[in-house]
């Protein structure tokens, strides 16, 4: 059958364990995929050297989004930095408000309504769903798959219009604050969220049988993209891609926050650790997170009342001096902030971790070595990488 | 995770201990130990991911705290090691050994405050900005406002008025003070 | 038989009626893929607006002389494959300069396009626009290997190398069809249809999310408008070949625009709902697929 | 691969024969959620300027900028929001932080310009064609990002307060005073309307940093009489305060009070620092109140000799006179004074000015001399029967509780007024029935309605709470005198309006609706007047009047050169304004005296 | 190999008669910054060398002369005649051809506007991948300076007219990020602007409603961006130098 070579031994090394790669030899090619380019996830750039159409390394370029949020946190008072929190992460923005607003409370002591803690479930569930459906676009994209981009992108503009509604924005919604929810659910929002998680049950349906079922499909990205076991923690991997690799681990579980410990599920998980495999494992999962949404949706306190704790005056919030890490699971892993106070009005410190950071970079750059150049795009893409988180 | 503490206790010298959460710590760690600490942490107590690295300055005491915060996904608890390094020519020992994915940590260290982590890799390669040439922007004495408005420049026309003031212009102008 | 001059203007009607239709049938058949995406589309008439607008852009710049060659080339192979086969059979007016060696002049032309480009786009510098060229012929080769078997096969089938016979061997009724008749060669020439029309699986060359776009990734203004123009012509006059070869021909223009019609939407089935293969992958597909196929058909005639 | 793994995407094509669901007409089919956040509106009749949106907002989008058309008021900086939209990012923290929630959001989207600078704007002045949405954010119900509800005053329970002179009023802790002065959003509106301009946004941060020194230091830079202030201001600041518009305004008075409480009394000295070097002038000042101290510290403070000339044998004036103990201990205007006299005062007590000493003399013998007499004299009803003995004027029985005297409390009695000394007599006297009797019985009428009462609804509140009957909207027409020639209660009217048409003071009256008040003792409390005889006939010829007052410029100078004057006696009563005018002939003096001084300091 | 020093961009820019060249709308504020001496090494594919080529013919290449044109953009005239600019204007209206650059976070609503809820290809609005073939570049939001750099390569790799069009608020006065040390404030001091969309994040219809508001600037022949920027291309030059300190690619890139 096919001629499949070991090509473990290429790119060649020397003996100091650097790459043997001479560019002056012709054999190589200097290749840059983005930032301009429309087979990259967003605004980064990879710097490939290629060798026929094997990729001999490859290393990742980021920064073009950069904007110093975490030098600007540091001169904004409390109140100030929750609106920009979610401008890190455009297609999942509320984990960082989220994040963000628990950390905060936790070192200032709030006591968050419960009501609050439902609301903030649902949304973070309801961003998953977002960006799982635009991961499914995009990982089909970059396989020319256009039509499956087409129904998920509609789909998930459904869901954004119930983001509308309940938050005031579409992306940006600033809707989780330190203290609670802004709102309560408007009336009507469970009839309307119903439909639209119907519409993207069917959306699903299809997308399962044009892409999963797919012999294209799955030529193209069966065994290909292996995450190997022993990356997984050298490569601080997390999310589905841990997942897929047959690892259940989920922040959801196993260190339960807000009201998961209240929700029936089990991470979903794969098994081949391949490009298949973690869109696989981030289908079901979106299908997980249409059932938590019905189950929060159900369970969560059906009646009005507070949903925002009382805070100090905002405009002279000061917080004692402490440090603490609060993380969730978001549609890529886990996400985390970290943030140091110091008794003043302004955060000492805050650091975003976020998932994209350990996987575009430092694991991407392994698992491009020896990867065709046509399916760079897919590989990175499976990743689900979202570049405004690593550079911040 | 006190036990754990205690039993580090045993090997190693620990500073003070902060228990934030049931599931989180803060040790702070003599810096010469922390290598060994996190191979044995690592290898022996479960905490096998490193979930990040980073870095709070202190400017007031001329000092960097650096944060590693291990993760051990069996027990579910966390663990951050906090090691003080002097911060003029900061300097630390590379964990890329141990976390390859370190090096992207130590590299954003690197460009953002100025901490040197020998033998990593690509450790002087431009990270995130491109070109800098003022001191590394995360260090508290970088003014960003100030650098921003010196280099981009602001849209002109803009004024504003306080209200005290404006309405003791109006009311009361003679009022010295 | 003495040189026609009245075919000259003919061939040009031909040639006006078939890039008028190519246009609006592209424009359609986006519409239709856009359809299954559950929306409208581009309006019928947008390619005729991007046209203008890319030969009414103010500068355009040329990396060399076989850069602006290139899509010349290009639309010879396309205006040359379309004027050296028969548009309507038995029509005068639309037989255009079809002559009897003309089976083996449409071959050349099929190529000689891709080749044009391949020049043109080699000499862009861009690389993406080289990988793309590399895949581009490393593809068409592969595809034009069963599509070659199978004119091979209609060719022995019916003992002529004219187009214009072959059409009328197939008249009288739809059983005459090669498709009927030689179902094995026709097949054959199906899978390397799929293969040529640039449309999933078989789009790597251009795979916009890899190679933005591959060879024409630096044309530009008329440069790219001229490529336009081609790309109305030749997948047109590409199944004018089939047509004529395997589905009959056409003896007027409303069976003509049926027909090429359905051709083309054979491929848009299939590349509307795949993602695309490697190159290795579908030069492997065509040597185990289509090739056989081929092979099958000559052999059985 | 599978046959079903070919097939299954052909499953696709069931769409061709489907409607698209695109939206038809994007541009006019999607308006925004109801709770869209869209662009700024202004609600022009509520804004008040107080700039908390600017404060709050992280990106620098708004100003405040003065708009024509809208004139600045106590309570209105007429300045308003001009958003930059260059800069915002939507986030609504400034309608959610609006203190008058005038400003919301429509559910508009759209705006596009080639111009750049066309994105600024200031809502409700520049017409906008989403200022009459229906829809759009609106700060939801039930959250507030700066505190609404006042810290509860610690006082004592009625019963408890009316046995005795004790003080009611017992004073923040710094818990509570932490937590008050955090709801301050600083917008400083406060500042205009204090009479003396007091600092407040700035001591409230003290008091929230905890920095009491800090705070003391700025209040004495302002109000020599703080301690006072903080007890018996009439705090207009509080009725500007941008937090009484959806809450409770901020206890400004209490805060002041908390931070003279919390510094230990041997600190003030130090902390309020030396006076300037002697300069070698010299000021008279006449009268020991407010005014006329807080003139004599300024002046201290700048180097001058100060002398005071005090017909009583005690300084505060008013404040001590005036005011009873169970709001303002007598200690505490004690410490105040003292604290005023280690600034190099001298003070003469007990010399009354026309008989012990001459204005002519004090002329002579001073650079200037400022008048702050106040206003000692009670006003009379002038109705039948009100020159009876036992018709008393408010005043002079509060300086007599003051000064010890025992007053044989009557077992029933009544107040003319509606005013604070109103209030202030009637507790008072209410305290001694309690003491004397055991039981209350002051019946309080006023012609205003209650509503309209010009005492401190604090006081009528408290005077309510301790038993004391307030009867309002009654004209009082007649002193009932018994045939013995005692006094047994006071006849009124219903009030049906206090002022004509014109506006002018001129009561009618529904005669039908008569009541007798039986009393033993009738109280008027409707006014004080000044007794100006000590300036002797020359001077009174010689000085310009004004409506019975003596006329001064804006500095507080007369037509004389050589005099000013301040207080109530030319202002009215009120403390702070005493204060402040007491500042204004200060800073006068001072630059006519030592002009040289005044200019390197201007 | 030879270290090319760069004229320090700051003096560049001081050299300039800035106050004729000036876009009349756009006034610098202020002097540029004081300059700073240092030298800015090339990338290695941009430095001169020496190629060995077949045969052992040795070339010497220098990439900035020879791989580039370093000559500036020129003013391009409309057509002839008035009917035909029309025509073309017409034409280049309703035909715009964005450049899949997603700068900023704006990108992530451009994909709603390519799927069936909005469709934007129904008014004549395609996306390319290469700057080559597109017309419009739309700034989604911030641009830091090192996507800075990019864009303006993209941009002027674009073929005249071209038009720009700044999404959301970033790019009409440094929206959120106005106090970052990365990110620009002002976008028509580095490349003329057509249209702004105000909005953060801008709904897909507002950016509906900037494409409906461009397209009649294309027809009317007021989106001229393209010769303003050559006319004013020194002015440009000189603002994009202060702020990229980094110069270390051709002047104008086409």
């Amino acid at each position: 059958m096919a001629y499949t070579p070991d090509r473990s031994q290429y790119p060649q090394k020397k003996a100091d364990g650097s790459l043997d790669i001479d560019l002056t030899s012709g054999k190589y090619l200097k290749l840059w995929q983005g930032p301009q380019h429309p087979g990259i996830t967003g605004n980064m750039s990879i710097e490939l050297t290629v060798c026929g159409d094997e990729v001999a390394e490859g290393r990742t370029h980021v920064g073009y989004l950069h904007r110093g949020f975490e030098k600007l946190m540091e001169r904004r008072t409390f109140i100030q930095n929750f609106p920009i929190v979610c401008r890190i992460c455009v297609p999942e923005p509320d984990f960082n408000e989220y994040c963000y607003a628990a950390a905060v409370e936790e070192l200032a002591g709030i006591e968050v309504p419960e009501r609050a803690d439902w609301i903030r479930a649902l949304i973070l569930e309801m961003g998953r769903i977002n960006s799982y459906l635009m991961y499914l676009g995009g990982q089909a994209g970059a396989l020319g798959q256009a039509v499956i981009g087409q129904w998920s992108t509609y789909v998930r503009d459904l869901m954004l219009d119930r983001f509308e509604e309940l938050t005031g924005a579409r992306i940006y919604h600033m809707f989780i604050m330190p203290g609670g929810v802004r709102d309560n659910l408007p009336t009507g929002f469970r009839t309307r969220m119903e439909h639209t998680l119907g519409e993207i049950e069917n959306a699903l349906r299809d997308i399962h049988n044009v892409m999963f079922r797919n012999a294209v499909f799955e030529k193209r990205t069966r065994g290909i993209g292996v995450i190997e076991k022993e990356w997984l923690d050298s490569y601080g991997v997390t999310g589905p891609c841990i997942r897929a690799a047959g690892v259940p681990r989920d922040v959801r579980k196993d260190q339960p926050y807000l009201v998961y410990d209240q929700l029936d599920f089990d991470p979903v998980i794969g098994k081949d650790s391949d490009i298949y495999t973690r869109a696989d494992v981030r289908r079901r999962d979106l299908l997980l997170s249409v059932d938590l949404i019905r189950q929060i949706l159900s369970r969560m306190p059906q009646d009005d009342g507070p949903t925002m704790a009382t805070t100090p005056n905002v405009l002279h919030w000061k917080i004692e001096p402490g440090e603490t890490y609060v993380r969730g699971e978001c549609s890529r892993g886990e996400y985390g902030y970290y943030l140091v106070t110091d008794g003043s009005g302004y955060p000492r410190r805050v650091n975003v971790r976020g998932p994209s950071y350990t996987h575009a970079m430092a694991l991407f750059e392994r698992m491009v070595v020896n990867c065709n150049i046509a399916d760079v795009a897919a590989l990175l893409v499976s990743l689900h990488t979202y570049p405004p988180e690593i550079e911040r | 995770m006190i036990e754990l503490y205690e039993q580090l206790k045993q090997r190693y010298a620990l500073g003070e201990i902060s228990v934030q959460r049931f599931d989180l710590v803060f040790i702070t760690v003599p810096r010469e130990n922390l290598a060994s600490l996190l191979l044995y942490l690592r290898d022996t107590e479960g905490f096998t991911h490193l979930v990040l690295l980073t870095a709070v300055d202190w400017i007031e005491d001329n000092k960097f705290q650096l944060t590693y915060l291990i993760n051990n996904r069996e027990s579910a608890t966390d663990l951050g090691l906090r090691v003080i390094i002097d911060r003029d020519e900061a300097s630390m020992e590379s964990i890329h050994d141990l976390w390859p994915t370190a090096a992207t940590y130590q590299r954003e260290l690197k460009e953002m405050f100025g901490i040197d982590f020998p033998g990593s890799p690509r450790i002087d390669e431009d990270f995130i900005l491109e070109g800098w040439t003022e001191i590394p922007p995360y260090r508290r004495d970088f003014d960003t406002l100030e650098y921003s408005r010196d280099t981009y420049l602001e849209r002109p026309g803009r004024s504003t008025s306080d209200p005290a003031q404006h309405m003791k212009q109006l009311f009361y102008p003679e009022d010295k003070d | 038989m003495g040189f026609e001059w009245i075919k000259i203007p003919y061939s040009l009607l031909t040639l006006f009626i078939v890039v008028n239709y190519g246009l609006l049938l592209n424009a359609l058949i986006a519409k239709i893929a856009a359809r299954v995406g559950r929306r409208h589309g581009i309006p019928i008439w947008q390619n005729y607006v991007d046209m203008i607008k890319n030969y009414g852009l103010r500068t355009s710049i040329t990396h060399g002389v076989m850069f602006y060659m290139g899509p010349v080339f290009r639309l010879s192979g396309g205006v040359g494959l379309l004027l050296f086969v028969p548009t309507i059979y038995g029509s005068v007016m639309f037989s255009n300069l079809s002559f009897a060696g003309d089976l083996i002049l449409a071959l050349y032309f099929v190529f000689f396009g891709t080749l044009g480009m391949a020049l043109g786009a080699g000499e862009s510098g861009h690389p993406y626009a080289a990988i793309g060229v590399s895949r581009g012929l490393a593809q068409v080769t592969a595809a034009e290997l069963p599509f070659a078997l199978a004119v091979f096969a209609v060719a022995l089938q019916y003992e002529t190398l004219s187009v214009t016979e072959i059409v009328a061997a197939q008249q009288g009724s739809y059983l005459n069809w090669t498709l009927f008749t030689n179902p094995f060669a026709v097949a054959a020439a199906m899978l390397s249809f799929l293969g040529s029309m640039m449309r999933p699986p078989f789009d790597v060359v251009l795979a916009p999310q890899e190679i933005p776009i591959g060879p024409p990734t630096e044309y530009h203004s008329s440069y790219l408008a001229l490529m336009q123009t081609n790309r109305a012509i030749f997948p047109i006059a590409k199944m004018v070949v089939y047509m004529n070869l395997f589905f009959g021909g056409a003896v007027s223009w409303p069976i003509f625009f049926v027909k090429i019609f359905l051709i083309y939407m054979v491929s848009v089935l299939v590349g509307v709902v795949f993602p695309r293969f490697h190159v290795e992958h579908s030069v492997r597909w065509f040597l185990i697929w289509a090739v056989p196929l081929g092979v099958i058909a000559v052999a059985i005639v | 691969m599978s046959i079903r793994n070919i097939l299954s995407p052909f499953t696709a094509w069931k769409y061709l024969f489907r409607d698209p669901v695109t939206i038809p007409d994007p541009l006019n089919d999607r308006p925004g959620s109801p709770r869209y956040r869209g662009f700024h509106k202004n609600d022009m009749k509520k804004c008040i300027g107080c700039g908390t949106c600017e404060a709050i907002c992280q990106n620098g989008a708004i100003d405040m900028v003065a708009v024509e058309g809208i004139d600045a008021s106590k309570e209105d900086s007429g300045l308003r929001p001009n958003i930059d939209y260059g800069r915002c990012c939507w986030c609504a923290l400034c309608v959610d932080v609006c203190m008058t929630g005038s400003l919301t959001m429509s559910n508009e989207y759209k705006w596009v310009e080639s111009n750049p600078d066309a994105f600024r704007f200031t809502p409700g002045v520049d017409k906008k064609h989403w200022d009459n949405a229906a829809l759009g954010y609106h700060r939801p119900d039930g959250y507030q990002l700066t505190g609404r509800v006042r810290e509860q005053m610690p006082e004592l329970e009625p019963a408890k307060r009316i046995e005795s002179f004790d003080e009611i009023v017992q004073g923040y802790d710094v818990e509570q005073a932490k937590l008050e002065a955090d709801r301050c959003v600083a917008c400083g509106l406060c500042i205009a309307t204090c009479p003396a301009h007091m600092a407040v946004p700035d001591y409230i941060a003290a008091v929230r940093d905890g920095d009491y020194e800090r705070g003391l230091k700025i209040l004495y830079d302002t109000n020599p009489f703080s301690q006072i202030c903080g007890r018996v201001c009439t705090h207009r600041c509080e009725t500007v305060c941008a937090a009484r518009h959806e809450g409770d305004p901020i206890a400004i008075r209490w805060l002041k009070r908390h931070i003279t409480e919390q510094v230990p009394r041997d600190r003030y000295r130090a902390i309020i620092g030396d006076p300037a070097p002697p300069t070698g002038k010299s000021v008279a000042i006449i009268g020991a109140g407010p005014a006329g101290m807080t003139a004599a510290y300024d002046l201290a403070r700048k180097g001058h000799a100060v002398t005071v000339y005090e017909a009583l044998p005690h300084a505060g004036g008013m404040t001590r006179y005036g005011i009873p103990e169970y709001r303002l201990p007598y200690e505490t205007i004690q410490h105040e004074m003292d604290l005023i006299l280690s600034m190099g005062v001298t003070i003469h007590y007990d010399t009354r000015i026309g008989s012990d000493i001459t204005m002519q003399q004090l002329e002579q013998d001073f650079d200037a001399v400022i008048l702050a007499i106040g206003l000692q004299m009670g006003r009379s009803t002038r109705i039948p029967g009100s020159e009876h003995a036992g018709v008393k004027k408010a005043v002079d029985l509060l300086r007599r509780i003051t000064e010890g005297e025992h007053i044989d409390a009557p077992k029933s009695m009544v107040v003319i007024g509606g005013g604070n000394v109103a209030m202030d007599i009637a507790r008072s006297m209410a305290r001694l029935q309690k003491q004397q009797h055991g039981s209350i019985d002051v019946t309080l009428t006023a012609l205003e309605d209650l509503n309209h009462f010009l005492a401190d609804p604090d006081e009528i509140k408290e005077s309510l709470e301790e038993g004391v009957n307030i009867l309002d909207s009654r004209g009082p027409q007649q002193c009932q005198v018994d045939a013995e020639g005692n006094l047994t209660g006071l006849k009124t009217w219903k009030v049906l309006s206090i002022f004509d048409q014109q506006g002018r003071f001129a009561p009618s009256f529904d005669e039908t609706d008569e009541q007798i008040h039986p009393a033993e003792m009738v109280v008027e409390a409707i006014g004080q007047m000044s007794d100006v005889n000590l300036l002797g006939e020359e001077l009174t010829e010689r000085l310009e009047w004004n409506r019975g007052r003596i006329q001064i410029d804006t500095n507080g100078r007369t037509s004389e050169s050589w005099l000013w004057a301040a207080g109530d006696c030319v202002t009215g009563p009120d403390v702070v304004s005493a204060v402040a005018a007491g500042h204004q002939v200060a800073k006068s003096i001072d630059a006519v005296i030592n002009p040289v001084e005044a200019l390197t300091h201007a | 190999m030879d270290k090319k020093t760069h004229k320090d961009p700051a003096k560049t820019s001081a050299e300039l008669p800035s106050v004729d060249l000036n876009p009349p709308e756009v006034q610098p504020q202020k002097p540029p910054a004081p300059p700073a001496e240092r030298t800015i090494e090339l990338p290695e594919e941009l430095r001169k060398r020496t190629v060995k080529g077949p045969g052992g013919v040795e070339i010497e290449v220098e990439p900035l002369r020879d791989y580039y044109c370093e000559a500036p953009p020129t003013v391009m005239p409309a057509a002839y005649s008035k009917i035909v600019e029309d025509l073309f204007n017409w034409a280049r209206a309703e035909s715009i051809w964005i450049l899949g650059f997603g700068t900023g976070c704006g990108a992530i609503e451009m994909r709603p506007l390519m799927t069936p809820r909005y469709d934007a290809y129904r008014y004549g609005i395609q996306w390319r991948p290469t700057p080559r073939q597109a017309n419009l570049f739309v700034i989604s939001g911030y641009l830091s300076v090192k996507t800075l750099k990019r864009a303006i390569r993209s941009y002027e790799q674009m073929q005249n007219p071209k038009y720009v069009v700044g999404l959301g608020s970033c790019t009409i006065n440094g929206g959120m990020y106005w106090d970052s040390y990365n990110t620009i404030k002002r976008l028509d001091e580095y490349l003329p602007v057509d249209l702004y969309i105000t909005g953060c994040m801008p709904r897909p219809e507002a950016l509906l409603a900037g494409f409906m508001d461009l397209k009649r600037m294309i027809r009317a022949g007021e989106a001229e961006g393209a010769n303003k920027y050559a006319e004013y291309f020194d002015w440009y030059k000189a603002n994009q130098k202060r702020v990229i300190k980094d110069w270390d690619m051709p002047d104008y890139s086409w």
